[in-house]
């Protein structure tokens, strides 16, 4: 039911010893709101091949699917790094089923060397629903000229392409916006909760682009679904760092003579963290199992997980503020940036009240 | 045995099942083997546990020459997925299949593998489980029932509690003080295969909290046994008493395989919600009810997938005991809140009890207070919280 | 905000005395679907006046509106005392408020004086909303034929009139049915989850009653808040007692040597329930004071209350089994008798998700 | 007074308020006394109360001798429910008005109420207060921080943490240990009316986990304040600390009014509820954000109505004092849950910070951060349990 091959176990494995060798949190508080990205890290991922695990083996890379990302985006999380790997490799499954020909024979070799991809694809309501747009493409002779505004768009002062949605002739489709197409002011930064984001507001009036940057596809859901398959790993690892907290403090702090960790009303909690963990640890490699076997309750099986790891890592975010006492209402104390790492994947792609509203149909009102 | 050759033998269960599974017997039966409250309920469970015996479907995988069926654990695996499925109904001699069939397999004299194994299986020998005492709390440590040697018999005195199948038992797995010496509480305590129709032990039902029988309280009043009975060495008992829990904890094989309780799953629940009203609608259309749904189906999802997720060692967390040393408290607490939520779906009828006008008899209500069965017993869930805490995140004790 | 009158004060304190005194939990044990009602406890009642409160002084009462009641029941709940007192004074009030001159005339001295009575209200369906009912009464002459049947009559037995709500020529009325017009055998007990109750199944089909005995006011709305109002009197009572019961408990058993109370997985959610019991009584004197104020908000309040009390008293009772433990499994073990009354209290008139359903449009879709 | 003169007084105030609340600053203000983290925010905090003493809203009912109004605390009592109503900035100097103001009218010198008193209704002197300690944790009794007599001074030397306002204070009310000996820890404590500009006093800013500043950590490095800042006797300081808390808890009067913060209210994320969308659609029409609104009212309508009820004796429960012993548990929890619900009502940008991106420039996420200062600070809510556990209902200690 879930399947862990021995491939993926070794990428774990590196992954993991990766992560915990840049993950010093001191490394990651100096990275905080940062101008630019982590270069070397950037390089040293780019080195080990993992830019290019999900990319097709003719355009360079493993050819393997995007489930086996899931062990590398849980060991950053675990650690909190930051960068754009995420969003590029969401790029390069994007082009791979979505793109042309040349788009793709262009783009994924890239990648695959190191080329920052990233979305466009949220507006300023904030809707879920990412054929819920208002950005407008419209085509003259060859050209394609953009209007409207997006927001979320991590890492755009640096990526070399993003993928944007707009509507053509009253149709959502994707969009290849290229670096040098983005008019200077065009770009925002923005204040988000996690600081180990990087995130923009990109205005799109004024950018023109030629009608071939259109992708033949415009799967939408298959975005939704990746993106939130990575949210996912970044989640169970975002569990397992702060319950480290959690517990180390637990283990060290006294309060009346006690280690803080013998009372029930933080040990109790703290159990319950545990078992949220290991829940959402299991719906994670159970939904990449269904997403690599292509299996059609992949869907299902994402939404859960989204939608319990969700919850999990915010309300285990609120407990190790709580539980650190005064300390924990410092920035110095590590709890609040796994909280604002939780808060922040809670609400991408939908907290866990959207995702049960949506999984009701799929669950209830079918033949059992 | 060839993937083929089992899924052949999955549908001839299947069948055998279909075709076997027991009427109606126009009265509302227990869901587990601690619910037996009647003499009806017994002797309906215990013929029907000794007509699988009897189709084989049963300790399958038990040695041939003591009653066993000798054949591949993995059969009796299939079979007793395939009990689940036909949710007919469980096997009523738990304790024998599950705790003392097993620890008399794996530690017990031949002769008493020859004389108790196949009417385990049978349902022949009905057992009983003699550790809680009353006083003692969650501490098996605590007991005080005694057993002091005097010849070739064993004289008891004391009581046991929660002996659930007690009125029916011929036999009864029991740790006892032989001992008040020694270095420790655990050092004096030892391990019986004891008879339950002698003079002097006299099990006591208990009234439970739904109205209903199903445990006895059994009170030891010089009782006589044969020295025989004893189990291993005197003061040995508390480590056989932690090997008979390894059973019944599931965590290693052994046990002769059969469903031991009427599950209730989250897909039960949904079904009641497709079918009842709750304030004039279907409950399954109520928004809230909806929502509820979603969530228990994760949570049990939940519980699920931890267990096939946690047999691959790439993939243990760093706490890799925790979905072990949790499940019974994961299942039981489920099982409260589940069953406590059915009844919300029945509107006003939920205010009903066991009786023809209740809905499904009243299963429901009763399954609600049944519950608390496992949330407390076996260590209550608030102690199951401290041992998460304690052995798998390595918090200090209270 | 809280009117407590000084007449109240008076009547609160005589029926705390009365309800302790009757109250002793061997007492209400014994009582447990018994065959007939505690007629020594009814004439007690009777004698001191109780049965009159909300009757007009014209018809032998005291005259004070249904809310002067609470005090009473509050206590009564206190002790789990089981009587037809809440159906007979709810009578009381419909009559007053929907009877005929002559319909009063007759019945109120009587119920003033001990006569018993309940309503028949509840299908088979179990439906919360009082006119969604399928009973009929069809006039002939002058005799109305009735059929259908009804569920939950407490008391049915003993009680010399029942009102019941069925429809004629389509529209939802109420009949007053006396006893001799219930041919033997129209009556059944139900089994009920509280065993203080004595509750009746009643089979309309072939009662047959004058037409004189329609009921000229049909408001089935303030039938439902008057007894929501007595269940919230009743769940604030049995909140106080079952943390009565946890507390002596929690104050006696030891486990690992230790005082069961001093562990905070009991003692927080102990602390809890305190608070829950605060807020139900409160919500109780703010509805029962709007009631007698005749304020417009008196539905919201009740409403809250209603929600607010099922929610707090259903948990509490649920904790007092698991907190006993072992003997929270038995029979013999208090807690169960108050998780009884909890479950029966919330499913009577809706319970708590019934209700904030019902409270959306009253608290969020009005001009703030 | 009469009713007319009341009510005449309460519109007369509504006007003053709804003609001179002060125009939006262009930066996002702080919702506590304990979040003024900028200079900006300080000055026209203080410049905002200033206006409201001259105006005579503020210490209306403290002795006119000493700055006060002299006047009936009913009046002061009206013109702080209109200062909330108006939604207008809060009193900064709210260890001034509230903790300290009141100590010193109750016990104090006649030199210290007319040294100080005016000058914390005009904000003139801004007041903080030394309470904790870093390494003492929730128990004030083990303060370590010394103070030394040496001749007519004393010489501080330790730190205190949680000092709001630190940075602006001309004086703190400190708790510091002048002896080592004594019966108990108690009994070592002394109270101090403590300058803050002396040499050896550092306040130093503490960022907070919303990366903003309000708290300090105080050091005192050989600093010597004069003698007769000592309040009472030496010793006598555990007692004068708990009289300063009866203060905070607002279990009895005495404080000079005026609203102390900008109280989240539920009625507050029901109209952002109206004005944001979820998802594309209101959040009010939400059938989740509906619903959890509806509780939430229940819940903070339970509060409101706790207080009205619990002063009517006759209708007090069987455990009267936990009413008053769970104000702060309540509030603050219920803050926090409040204010991380209304985030989730933004859809994806709940994920944004303060900013003028952010809806409402980010005061909710700030909110839901600071929440956790109430749920923390003065006793966390674990603590507040056990006090309510054991206090209230008679539970045995931990």
């Amino acid at each position: 039911m879930i399947k862990f091959t021995d491939e993926q176990s070794m990428l774990l494995e590196t992954a993991a010893d990766f992560c915990r060798n840049h993950g010093p949190i001191e490394k990651v508080r100096a990275s905080l709101d940062a101008d630019d990205i982590d270069r070397g890290l950037w390089q040293e991922m780019s080195d080990l091949g993992w830019l290019g695990i999900n990319v097709p083996e003719e355009y360079g890379g493993l050819g393997l699917d995007i489930s086996s990302i899931v062990p590398v985006v849980e060991s950053m999380g675990r650690y909190l790094l930051g960068s754009p790997y995420v969003s590029s490799v969401l790029v390069a499954e994007c082009l791979a089923s979505c793109g042309s020909d040349s788009q793709r024979s262009e783009w994924l070799p890239k990648i695959v060397a190191g080329t920052i991809g990233t979305f466009a694809l949220t507006e300023e309501d904030g809707s879920w629903v990412l054929d819920d747009i208002e950005a407008v493409g419209t085509v003259s002779d060859q050209t394609l000229h953009l209007t409207g505004t997006k927001m979320f768009v991590t890492d755009a002062d640096v990526a070399d392409l993003i993928i944007a949605s707009v509507k053509i002739d009253g149709a959502v489709r994707l969009v290849l916006i290229e670096r040098n197409q983005i008019p200077p002011g065009n770009l925002s930064r923005e204040v988000v909760i996690d600081q180990t984001r990087r995130s923009f507001r990109l205005n799109l009036d004024g950018i023109e682009i030629s009608a071939s940057q259109v992708l033949a596809g415009s799967d939408l859901k298959a975005i939704e679904l990746n993106s939130m398959l990575m949210l996912c790993a970044e989640m169970s690892g975002g569990l397992t760092g702060v319950l480290q907290v959690i517990v180390e403090y637990l283990n060290t702090r006294k309060a009346f003579n006690r280690l803080i960790g013998s009372y029930q009303s933080l040990k109790h909690p703290s159990a319950d963290i545990v078992l949220s963990l290991e829940a959402a640890k299991s719906h994670l490699y159970y939904a990449a199992t269904l997403v690599s076997d292509g299996d059609d309750n992949a869907e299902t099986a994402i939404r859960m997980a989204k939608a319990q790891a969700s919850e999990a890592f915010a309300f285990a975010g609120d407990r190790a503020v709580q539980f650190h006492g005064g300390f924990g209402f410092t920035f110095e104390c590590d709890a609040q940036l796994f909280l604002r790492r939780a808060l922040w994947c809670q609400y991408q792609h939908g907290d866990e009240n959207y995702h049960c509203r949506l999984l009701e149909p799929l669950l209830l009102d079918q033949a059992v | 045995m060839t993937e083929k050759e089992l899924v052949e033998f999955r549908a001839e269960v299947a069948a055998w099942f279909r075709d076997n599974a027991p009427d109606d017997p126009g009265f509302l039966l227990p869901e587990t083997f601690m619910e037996v409250g009647t003499d009806e309920q017994f002797e309906f469970l215990r013929d029907w546990q000794h007509k699988v015996y009897e189709a084989g479907y049963l300790g399958m995988a038990w040695p041939k020459e003591y009653g066993g069926g000798g054949r591949p654990q993995i059969l009796q695996d299939i079979a007793t997925q395939e009990m689940a499925k036909a949710r007919v109904p469980f096997m009523t001699n738990t304790i024998g299949l599950n705790w003392a069939g097993p620890l008399i397999l794996k530690m017990g004299r031949e002769e008493d593998k020859k004389r108790y194994i196949k009417n385990i299986l049978s349902a022949e020998d009905i057992w009983c489980q003699g550790f809680s005492e009353p006083d003692a709390g969650s501490d098996l440590g605590n007991s005080q029932c005694r057993a002091v040697r005097d010849g070739d018999e064993y004289v008891l005195n004391g009581s046991k509690i929660w002996t659930s199948l007690g009125t029916y038992a011929r036999h009864m797995i029991l740790l006892a003080r032989t001992s008040t010496e020694g270095s420790n509480k655990y050092a004096g305590l030892s391990y019986f295969l004891a008879p339950m129709n002698v003079p002097g032990i006299d099990p006591k039902p208990i009234q439970k909290l739904t109205g209903e029988y199903g445990f006895c309280q059994t009170y030891f009043d010089n009782a006589r046994i044969p020295a025989d009975c004893l189990m291993g060495q005197e003061g040995e008992g508390w480590n056989i008493a932690m090997v008979t829990l390894t059973f019944e904890r599931g965590a290693t094989g052994g046990q002769a395989g059969g469903i031991s309780s009427m599950e209730l799953t989250v897909n039960d629940v949904v079904e009641l919600a497709r079918r009842v009203k709750r304030n004039g609608k279907p409950a399954i259309e109520d928004p809230d009810v909806r929502r509820q749904l979603v969530n228990f189906l994760i949570e049990s999802k939940s519980n699920r997938l931890m267990g096939v997720r946690s047999t691959i060692p790439a993939l243990a967390s760093e706490w890799p005991t925790a979905v072990m040393m949790s499940g019974k408290l994961r299942a039981s607490e489920l099982n409260r809140r589940l069953s406590r939520f059915a009844l919300s779906m029945l509107g006003a009828n939920a205010a009903r009890f066991v009786s023809d006008e209740a809905t499904d008899g009243g299963k429901w209500q009763r399954g609600y207070f049944n519950a608390f069965s496992a949330t407390i017993g076996g260590g209550t869930s608030q102690i199951q919280k401290n041992i998460i805490g304690e052995r798998v995140l390595g918090l200090p004790k209270d």
